[in-house]
């Protein structure tokens, strides 16, 4: 009668979901910061992201190669690290820098924990701290976007702008990036006004140096929405890491407003809406239980603003980032779930 | 001259010495009240152990220091080995302490597989998909045919900590000369296919089959099946049969004529040697394809 | 008695091996010890003439001068005066201490016989990153300016970092010191320690007539 | 005000900027040998804590009580090691008789340490910074303590996640471990030159 | 203990599969097969197996007692037909693999609707004291008909330490295909109130709910209106609960409804709540007043793969095999066949494992149905999405226990409560990385078993 | 271990060469990380650092081996820490009067050789149980390993942190120096992927234990 009949532990039907699927989903939600990367960027971005996916891609191939193991490049999961990490890379970066990050983030970063799933730190947020540390100036010298006209940019020769400070105001859109102005502004006592209005508008549209993929904080905030209708991400992540960075930004801007910016504009620059909807959410480094994603975000959220108020670094989101997931496993641990029923009595 | 230049000498350097005198003897006298005045009692077998350590309290082990590892060999003897600084020299010295526990008496036991049906004696009825290991495809009702035997799915071969225990077409075959006894292969089976006999002799008698079906359904499904016809009982009284299998007395069993007649007149040819020395079991009938290395 | 007895008995290896152990010690340490010291001084000489290399000699002028720190910390250095050929002090040098953006920095600082004007400084030892903060005592072979060398010559008096990285702000002479880009902490740190001293070692040195007091 | 001030910065400092384990390589051995299940972490870091605790103190007054006015520093790693060993066979066996709870959940750890750099390497690094008051040499033991406790406590936590991983079989144990260890030294640069 | 109506009854946790009730939804219940042979397993319930009573060639009647035990937590088997005793041999059984059971080939058996259940007029449950009732319904043999089949007398029988209170009723029927208990509902509604207040007065509870998902309007209408029109029903209400997998769990049910939970390891009877499936009630009311034992039950052939998917009154011990074949067979498509639904269905290989008191369902997948779940597609490492966690009813973390079965770190399974899990497959429908989540945590519950069994011996 | 009495020339090579690589401390024992990351950064220190252990470890071993018939239980410990205390004084004092720049790279990591697991390690699994000869070819073969060790570590370390070694420049010019194979996690990681090499190396043909799908 029957013949090619199976048999299996149940259950027997499943929700067609797969991984492939959660990571094609994260693309498409970088999608709009990566146009706008494009546009801003051009030719750089493109070499970039390229490089980055490809090598990262080649690393994972050559790893699983290595352990004999089988191929894990159909999950994606490799290019959503290379995306991710060309993105918080700066947008001329040499194409060899981007190679050793990318490598650096499969190999130290994934591979060596185990693959997909197995690593406790974010790969991309590996490769860039690694990147930081060893080619720091290369990973600290922006360029402006290419659709600023270049009479207004004031480029150093070296193509480094670090901002100029004794010219007073300069355009609001060719200071470094916007931190990096009001950390200089806490440390020369200029006066975090200095940062203004423009400015921020800038910030919204993706008009301003920095990391390729952060500029723009209406694209990330575009994919981020996509996400969450998705359900790709949870809200708890995101929502607490925006919650906390603006409340300790606040407080910073309550107790000196004169050197400190104001905490929207903390929100709005640097990488943190990029960490709060693509990095911090990454759940192989995030906590599982809801009430851990609650802690780790406000974690993310608060180390943040403290590297970036009183620490030397402008930006604090790769640090916090890793710092919060090394204790990912003991916040789990905390927030281990009870039974329904309580715990057994026996 | 010289003597001027040792007192010179001996000048600047004597505060030194007697510094340390002071602190050597001070150390030294404490050390001594305090071995003797804040003794704790331990198990004897404990502070046996802990002398053939090296006693660095380095922590390689993974415990707290020497002491704490004592303990804990003594508890579980499988963390034998563990201490780095020491060699497999202590831990041959702290396998004497352990074994001390050991009475070794009668012949050893050993682990004899109760089915000896290669792949292609088996019947399937469906196809399994899911978690490679023995326990849960048991799980399921009628993974193979026959519900009693092997499901080469190696939970076995993987308790066993002495690589003694292999698939091989999808029998699994005893390495009596790695396997030490230790049980956990039958522990681990859980159609208890796996029993611990005490091997009087080089190699045993057994009947490889563990199937309670009727005759008639075993022979259905299994060419290598025991039917429970009970003509290796007519042979010698150390073969019984119940529950349509048949069973061997292994405290009663010894290699004569009459255990060797039952072997050979048992149709399905269930009864084979298993041992260090045993011959390849005969093949019932047609002959199944040659056994392929797993 | 026999407490005593069963002590020595059980001890007395240890007793007598302290009793040489510390002999040796000792020998070792009176044989060698001129030695060290003398490297010690070397070094530092080494260094303070590396700046004030007209000098001839270097000797004590302060003992222990204390210079008020940060939080209520007060450091002590001894204030050497460099001999001119003519044996006339032709300036003075000293050992600061600063926190870096790694661990303290330590340098040798060297002003002219006026107080007036910085011969510059070296690093006695610092532990900044290397790549970055260590670019402070390396002389980068790639760059044509030198972030010491905008302190030799340059006027004894509060310094001031800043950041623009203009070729002509860092090859001019003055109280703007030019930050070393990616170690603007470290380049901070130097600053400061230039700033804390200055004052101090220039008020200590008049006080005991060292300078006159005219600027 | 200011005393408080150093005290607490120097304190933070210890704990996260210039943790032992991370920037000063201190105390590896345990941190790669008993970071296998956290409450064994957790128990060691506690020794440590305790231990460091103490013989920091106890040096820092022989070495400015003592030897400095004496002027027998050559004597000096042979007082300190001398010190740590007696000090912490003496603290095991009382606690050993007399708590013998304390012992079971923490005193087990005791013996372990007198061999751990993190020890003797903070009483060097007291007297390398030439801290120059008790109640400071004090806390900064402490908090090297508590920042040993931390590190090791991180790290556990990491290995009971990586034990239900497929990490590559000979990366296993030491290796992953150090290789994480990297990385978390990466992150904590983040809070480099906060406090100076 | 006042109950909100109006509230949402509903628990934590959970999934929506698709329902796929539509295919056996309408067809009324049908007889089934004119079987020649039929198999009662000696084991059937949860509990004692027990001792057959016949002897090979013994001629039986349909009804008489063929397998009895004296043991507590048992039930007796029944034989559904009038025929003789052809064998006691092994056959397949869903969870226990081969265990006995007596064939009886059937003289004659001609399948009938079966005669519908008069409720006399003078139908009182006071006329039965609660003792008798407790006997009766131990003599038809009666178990949980609801998928777990545990002995129904002890679970209505008065205990002093753990006096009861409540009593649901079953009728969610949660998991996607199946139909029985919604046909029953709509076709023996008489029957099942009267069951529900025998079962009421045996267990001495004051109040009854009857749960039923809301996707099944039509049954809460019918039932409702059976209350109205009957007499002494006040205190049990009809209670439409939220159309989630696995609303019919029991603890979860307790959750909805009475907002307590069950504690872990502990079994309702502790917080004073029976629940029983509605066949079970319809059973004991049988049982109770027309004095028959269990010996046919409803059982929906289903599934996208089966000719004529129904629900067919079948004599228990009927083979699979006769049942799909009654249908229409199966067409080329199948792939899988399960006892019960596709969520908690245990899948066969020998189709002549026979038909027990406690099958409700036979599903038949299709090979798309199979594709598309886990096994056949590719399997990746957990991403630690934490989508397990999200719907586990029981508010477990899976993916750990999965993972510490997996690399044999049972003491962190147990830690993690691997005990407490019921198995429900929430975890293993949601993941992603389709990781059998449940079987693993199944293998670690019997590793674990075994282990505990092992170490005192 | 060896007996005294028939020491044979095989035996002290293969004492030797079990401290180089069959029981290299490092490798295989784990003994004595912390100075193998701090002092790897550059070749020279590692080198210096090599050399002081060796000292170190054969004066202990002699002083050991030679007492070793007369050491008490209860003091053992303390005695073997006492030697070695003392030879690493030496040792230090040596480095400061003929090598100050080395001693002041090295800072604290010299006196922590008195920490060193390998040390006290081989005081007491070798020295106070064999003759001289013995202990001496054990601590020779132990330092050596420890060094060379060190040594490989710190120039591959050293090659990629500043292209140079030795101080010398290895690389060609166009190599940008990694800068954080010079700090803490360079030798976090590196020694982490070496220790996975040697593992591969001599892997023996291990089982895993997981049900795998
Ligand atoms: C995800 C992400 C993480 C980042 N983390 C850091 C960081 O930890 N430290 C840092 O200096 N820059 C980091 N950046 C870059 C900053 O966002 C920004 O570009 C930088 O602050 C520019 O300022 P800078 O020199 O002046 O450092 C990160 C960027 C992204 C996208
Ligand atoms: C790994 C690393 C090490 C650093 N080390 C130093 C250092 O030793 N000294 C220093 O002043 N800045 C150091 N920095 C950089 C500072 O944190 C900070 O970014 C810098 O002072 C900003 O200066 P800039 O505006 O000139 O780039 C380091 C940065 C990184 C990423
Ligand atoms: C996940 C799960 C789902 C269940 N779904 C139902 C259901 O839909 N209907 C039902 O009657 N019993 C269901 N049960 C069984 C009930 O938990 C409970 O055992 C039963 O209702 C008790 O009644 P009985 O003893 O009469 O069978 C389910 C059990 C589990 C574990
Ligand atoms: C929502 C989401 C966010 C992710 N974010 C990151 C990320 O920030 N960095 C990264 O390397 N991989 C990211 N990934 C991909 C993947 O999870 C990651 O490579 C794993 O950490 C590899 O084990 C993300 C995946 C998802 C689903
Ligand atoms: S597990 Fe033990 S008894 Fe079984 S084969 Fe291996 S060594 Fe022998
Ligand atoms: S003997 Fe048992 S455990 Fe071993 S493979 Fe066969 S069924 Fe599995
Ligand atoms: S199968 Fe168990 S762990 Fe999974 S969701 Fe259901 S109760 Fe939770
Ligand atoms: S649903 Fe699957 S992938 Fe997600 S956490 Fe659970 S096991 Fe992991
Ligand atoms: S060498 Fe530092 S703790 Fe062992």
């Amino acid at each position: 009668m029957l013949k090619d009949i199976r048999v299996s532990c149940s259950p027997h039907i499943s929700e067609r979901l797969s991984t492939r699927s959660v990571m094609i989903d994260v693309i498409i939600g970088l999608a709009p910061a990566m146009a706008a990367a494009g546009y801003y960027f051009r030719i750089h971005a493109l070499i970039l992201i390229c490089t980055c996916v490809i090598s990262s891609v080649a690393a994972e191939w050559l790893c699983n190669a290595i352990r004999k193991k089988p191929n894990s490049l159909d999950d994606f999961s490799a290019v959503v690290t290379g995306i991710i990490l060309a993105l918080s890379l700066p947008p001329n970066l040499p194409v060899w820098v981007a190679v050793i990050g990318s490598v650096f983030s499969i190999a130290i970063g994934k591979m060596v924990f185990g693959g997909l799933g197995a690593n406790i730190f974010n790969p991309a947020m590996v490769g860039r701290t690694f990147l930081t540390a060893s080619f720091g100036v290369l990973m600290t010298s922006w360029m402006v976007p290419v659709t600023i006209d270049s009479e207004i940019a004031k480029i150093d020769p070296d193509n480094k702008i670090k901002a100029v400070a004794e010219e007073g105001l300069v355009h609001a859109r060719t200071r470094a990036t916007p931190l990096a102005w009001s950390k200089q502004a806490i440390k020369s006592e200029l006066g975090a006004d200095l940062y203004s209005e423009e400015q921020f508008k800038a910030t919204l549209t993706g008009e301003v140096g920095g990391s390729l993929g952060e500029t723009s904080a209406i694209a990330l905030l575009l994919g981020g929405l996509y996400l969450l209708i998705r359900r790709t991400i949870n809200f708890h992540i995101p929502l607490a890491i925006l919650v906390s960075a603006f409340i300790f930004g606040a407080i910073a801007y309550l107790i000196d407003s004169y050197s400190y910016v104001q905490p929207l504009y903390h929100l709005s620059s640097g990488g943190l809406l990029l960490c709060a909807f693509f990095i911090a959410t990454d759940p192989v480094t995030a906590p599982l239980t809801r009430r851990g994603m609650w802690i780790f975000g406000i974690g993310v959220g608060m180390l943040t603003m403290l590297i970036r108020i009183v620490g030397e670094y402008p930006e604090g989101v790769m640090f916090s980032i890793l710092l919060m997931n090394a204790v990912t496993p003991l916040i789990d641990r905390l927030c281990k779930r009870i039974p329904a029923g309580g715990k057994p009595s026996a | 001259m010289i003597l001027a230049n040792v007192l010179e000498l001996w000048s600047s350097v004597w505060p030194a010495g007697v510094t340390m005198l002071g602190l050597g003897s001070g150390f030294a006298l404490v050390l001594l009240i305090a071995s003797e005045k804040l003794k704790v009692t331990v198990d004897p077998k404990i502070e046996q152990i802990h002398e053939a350590l090296p006693n660095l309290d380095c922590g390689a082990c993974g415990f707290a220091g020497c002491g704490q590892y004592a303990k804990a060999v003594l508890g579980d003897p499988e963390l034998l080995g563990k201490c780095a600084p020491g060699g497999p020299e202590t831990s041959s010295k702290i396998a004497d302490v352990l074994n001390l526990q050991v009475s070794d008496s009668g012949p050893q036991q050993r682990p004899i597989v109760r089915c000896r049906a290669c792949t292609a004696d088996k019947t399937l009825y469906a196809q399994y998909q899911g978690i490679q290991s023995c326990i849960a495809a048991n799980a399921l009702a009628n993974v193979q045919a026959c519900g009693f035997g092997c499901l080469s799915f190696g939970d076995c071969t993987r308790a066993c900590k002495f690589d003694a225990l292999h698939i091989v077409d999808g029998m699994t075959i005893v390495d009596y000369e790695k396997c030490t006894g230790c049980t956990a292969c039958s522990k681990a089976c859980p159609r208890n296919l796996i029993e611990m006999v005490p091997f009087g002799y080089e190699n045993m008698m057994i009947v490889a089959c563990n199937s309670k079906e009727t005759g008639k359904s075993t022979r259905s499904i299994c060419k290598v099946g025991c039917i429970g016809c009970g003509i290796c009982v007519k042979q010698t009284d150390v073969f019984s049969v119940e529950d349509n299998l048949a069973r061997i007395d292994f405290t009663r069993y010894e290699p004569n004529e009459q255990a060797e007649t039952a072997m050979n007149k048992c149709p399905t040819k269930v009864i084979i040697y298993r041992g260090k020395t045993a011959p390849e079991p005969p093949q019932p009938g047609k002959k199944p394809v040659a056994a392929t290395k797993a | 008695m026999l407490k005593i007895k069963h002590f020595i008995q059980e001890s007395w290896l240890l007793i007598v091996a302290s009793f040489a152990f510390g002999l040796l010690i000792a020998v070792a340490s009176a044989s060698l010890d001129a030695r060290i010291k003398q490297n010690e001084k070397d070094k530092l000489d080494n260094l303070m003439k590396s700046l004030i290399s007209d000098a001839n000699d270097f000797q004590i002028a302060i003992e222990q001068a204390e210079i008020p720190g940060d939080r209520g910390r007060v450091e002590t250095t001894d204030v050497y005066k460099a001999l001119g050929e003519d044996g006339g002090v032709i300036g003075f040098a000293f050992v600061a201490v600063g926190a870096g953006f790694a661990d303290k920095i330590k340098l040798v600082i060297a002003v002219d016989g006026k107080c007036e004007k910085f011969f510059g400084f070296k690093v006695l030892s610092s532990n900044e990153t290397p790549g970055f903060g260590s670019k402070i005592k390396d002389d980068d072979p790639e760059s044509d300016v030198d972030f010491a060398d905008q302190f030799k010559g340059a006027p004894a008096q509060e310094f001031e970092l800043i950041k623009t990285g203009k070729l002509e702000v860092i090859k001019k002479i003055d109280s703007q010191i030019v930050a070393i880009s990616g170690a603007t902490v470290s380049s901070d740190a130097v600053v400061k320690i230039f700033n804390m001293y200055t004052d101090k070692i220039r008020e200590q040195l008049r006080q005991k007539g060292l300078i006159g007091d005219g600027k | 005000m200011d005393t408080l001030n150093i005290l607490l910065m120097g304190f933070i400092s210890i704990v996260i900027i210039n943790n032992l384990v991370f920037t000063k390589f201190l105390g590896i051995c345990p941190y790669l040998g008993v970071s296998g299940r956290i409450d064994m972490a957790f128990g060691m870091g506690l020794a440590v804590t305790f231990v460091v605790t103490l013989s920091g103190t106890l040096t820092w007054m022989i070495d400015n009580w003592i030897l400095m006015k004496l002027g027998l520093e050559v004597t000096r790693y042979i007082c300190f090691i001398l010190v740590i060993a007696g000090a912490v066979q003496l603290v095991e066996m009382y606690m050993r008789k007399f708590f013998p709870s304390l012992y079971e959940s923490f005193g087990i750890f005791l013996p372990l340490i007198t061999t751990n750099c993190a020890i003797l390497g903070l009483c060097l690094f007291i007297n390398l910074w030439g801290i120059n008051s008790l109640l400071e040499a004090v806390v900064l033991s402490f908090g090297a303590g508590i920042g040993f406790t931390m590190a090791i406590c991180i790290m556990a936590g990491i290995r009971e996640n990586l034990n239900l991983a497929d990490v590559p079989e000979c990366l296993k144990g030491a290796p992953i471990t150090l290789i994480t260890a990297g990385i978390l030294t990466l992150a904590f640069m983040g809070f480099a030159g906060m406090i100076r | 203990m006042k109950v909100n109506v109006k509230g949402r009854f509903s628990f934590p946790g959970g999934i929506h599969p698709p329902e796929k009730k539509d295919l056996s939804r309408e067809v009324e219940i049908q007889p089934g097969p004119a079987v020649k042979e039929v198999a009662v397993m000696l084991s059937q319930h949860i509990g004692a197996v027990c001792q057959p009573l016949n002897r090979k060639g013994d001629a039986v009647q349909a009804g008489q007692k063929i397998g009895d035990c004296d043991a507590f937590v048992s039930a007796p088997v029944h034989s559904p037909i009038t025929g003789k005793v052809k064998e006691i041999a092994l056959r397949s059984h869903a969870v226990l693999g081969r265990s006995s059971a007596i064939v009886i080939e059937a003289f004659s058996y001609s399948p009938t609707r079966r005669s519908y259940f008069k409720l006399k007029d003078d139908f009182d449950e006071k006329n039965y004291s609660a003792g008798q009732i407790c006997e009766a319904v131990r003599q038809a043999g009666i178990v949980g008909m609801g998928g777990a089949g545990f002995p129904t007398r002890v679970k209505i029988e008065p205990n002093p330490q753990m006096p009861k209170e409540t009593l649901i009723i079953n009728g969610c029927e949660c998991e996607p295909y199946i139909t029985c208990d919604y046909r029953i509902m709509l076709e023996w509604t008489n029957q099942i109130i009267a069951g529900i207040k025998l079962a009421r007065k045996a267990s001495g509870c004051s109040q009854v709910f009857i749960a039923i998902e809301g996707n099944k309007p039509k049954a809460i209408e019918v039932m409702n209106r059976a209350l109205e029109s009957f007499a002494n029903s006040d205190s049990i209400k009809v209670i439409p609960v939220k159309t989630k997998y696995p609303q019919g769990g029991e603890r979860q049910l307790i959750k909805a409804i009475l907002k307590k939970d069950v504690p872990t390891g502990g079994i309702p009877p502790m917080i004073g709540v029976v629940v029983l499936n509605v066949a079970t009630a319809a059973a004991i009311a049988e049982a109770v007043i027309s004095d028959l034992p269990l010996t046919h039950r409803v059982v929906t052939v289903t599934g996208e793969a089966v000719a004529k998917p129904g629900n067919y009154y079948v004599p228990i011990g009927t083979s699979v095999e006769d049942l799909i074949e009654f249908c229409g067979g199966v067409t080329k498509k199948s792939a899988k066949v399960l006892l019960g639904g596709p969520m908690m269905g245990i899948a066969i290989a020998d189709l002549k494992t026979p038909i027990t008191k406690a099958t409700n369902a036979i599903t038949v997948l299709t090979k798309e149905q199979i594709g598309r779940a886990k096994f056949a597609r590719r399997q990746t490492a957990c991403i630690c999405c934490g989508r397990c966690l999200e719907v586990c009813p029981e508010n477990l973390n899976p993916t750990k226990i999965a993972h510490a079965v997996k690399y044999n770190f049972l003491d962190v399974a147990e830690s993690y409560y691997i005990s407490a899990c019921m198995e429900c497959g929430c975890c293993s429908y949601v993941c992603p990385a389709n990781i059998e989540l449940t079987g693993y945590i199944k293998t670690g519950k019997i590793f674990l078993a075994r282990q505990k069994k092992k170490i005192p011996g | 271990m060896a007996n005294e009495s028939q020491p044979t020339t095989g035996l002290y090579k293969e004492t030797l060469l079990a401290g180089l690589w069959r029981e290299n401390p490092v490798f295989r024992l784990l003994l004595g990380m912390c100075p193998t990351l701090a002092v790897t950064a550059a070749v020279k220190p590692a080198l210096t650092m090599g050399l002081c252990v060796i000292f170190v470890l054969v004066c202990s071993n002699i002083i050991v081996s030679l007492m070793r018939n007369l050491l008490k239980p209860h003091l053992r410990i303390l005695m073997f820490t006492l030697t070695i205390a003392t030879f690493v004084t030496i040792a230090d004092l040596f480095l400061k009067a003929f090598a100050l720049t080395m001693s002041e790279t090295l800072g604290p990591y010299v006196p922590l050789i008195i920490v060193n697991c390998i040390i006290i390690c081989r005081a007491e699994a070798c020295a106070s149980k064999n003759g001289l000869i013995v202990s001496v070819i054990d601590a020779l073969g132990m330092g050596v390993g420890f060094t060379l060790t060190l040594c490989v570590l710190a120039a591959i370390r050293e090659v990629l942190a500043t292209g140079m070694i030795f101080e010398v420049q290895v690389m060609p010019d166009a190599f940008v120096p990694w800068a954080a194979m010079g700090m803490p996690v360079g030798a976090f990681i590196t020694l982490g992927l070496m220790l996975g090499l040697v593992n591969l190396t001599n892997k023996k043909k291990a089982k895993s234990s997981c049900h795998e799908v």
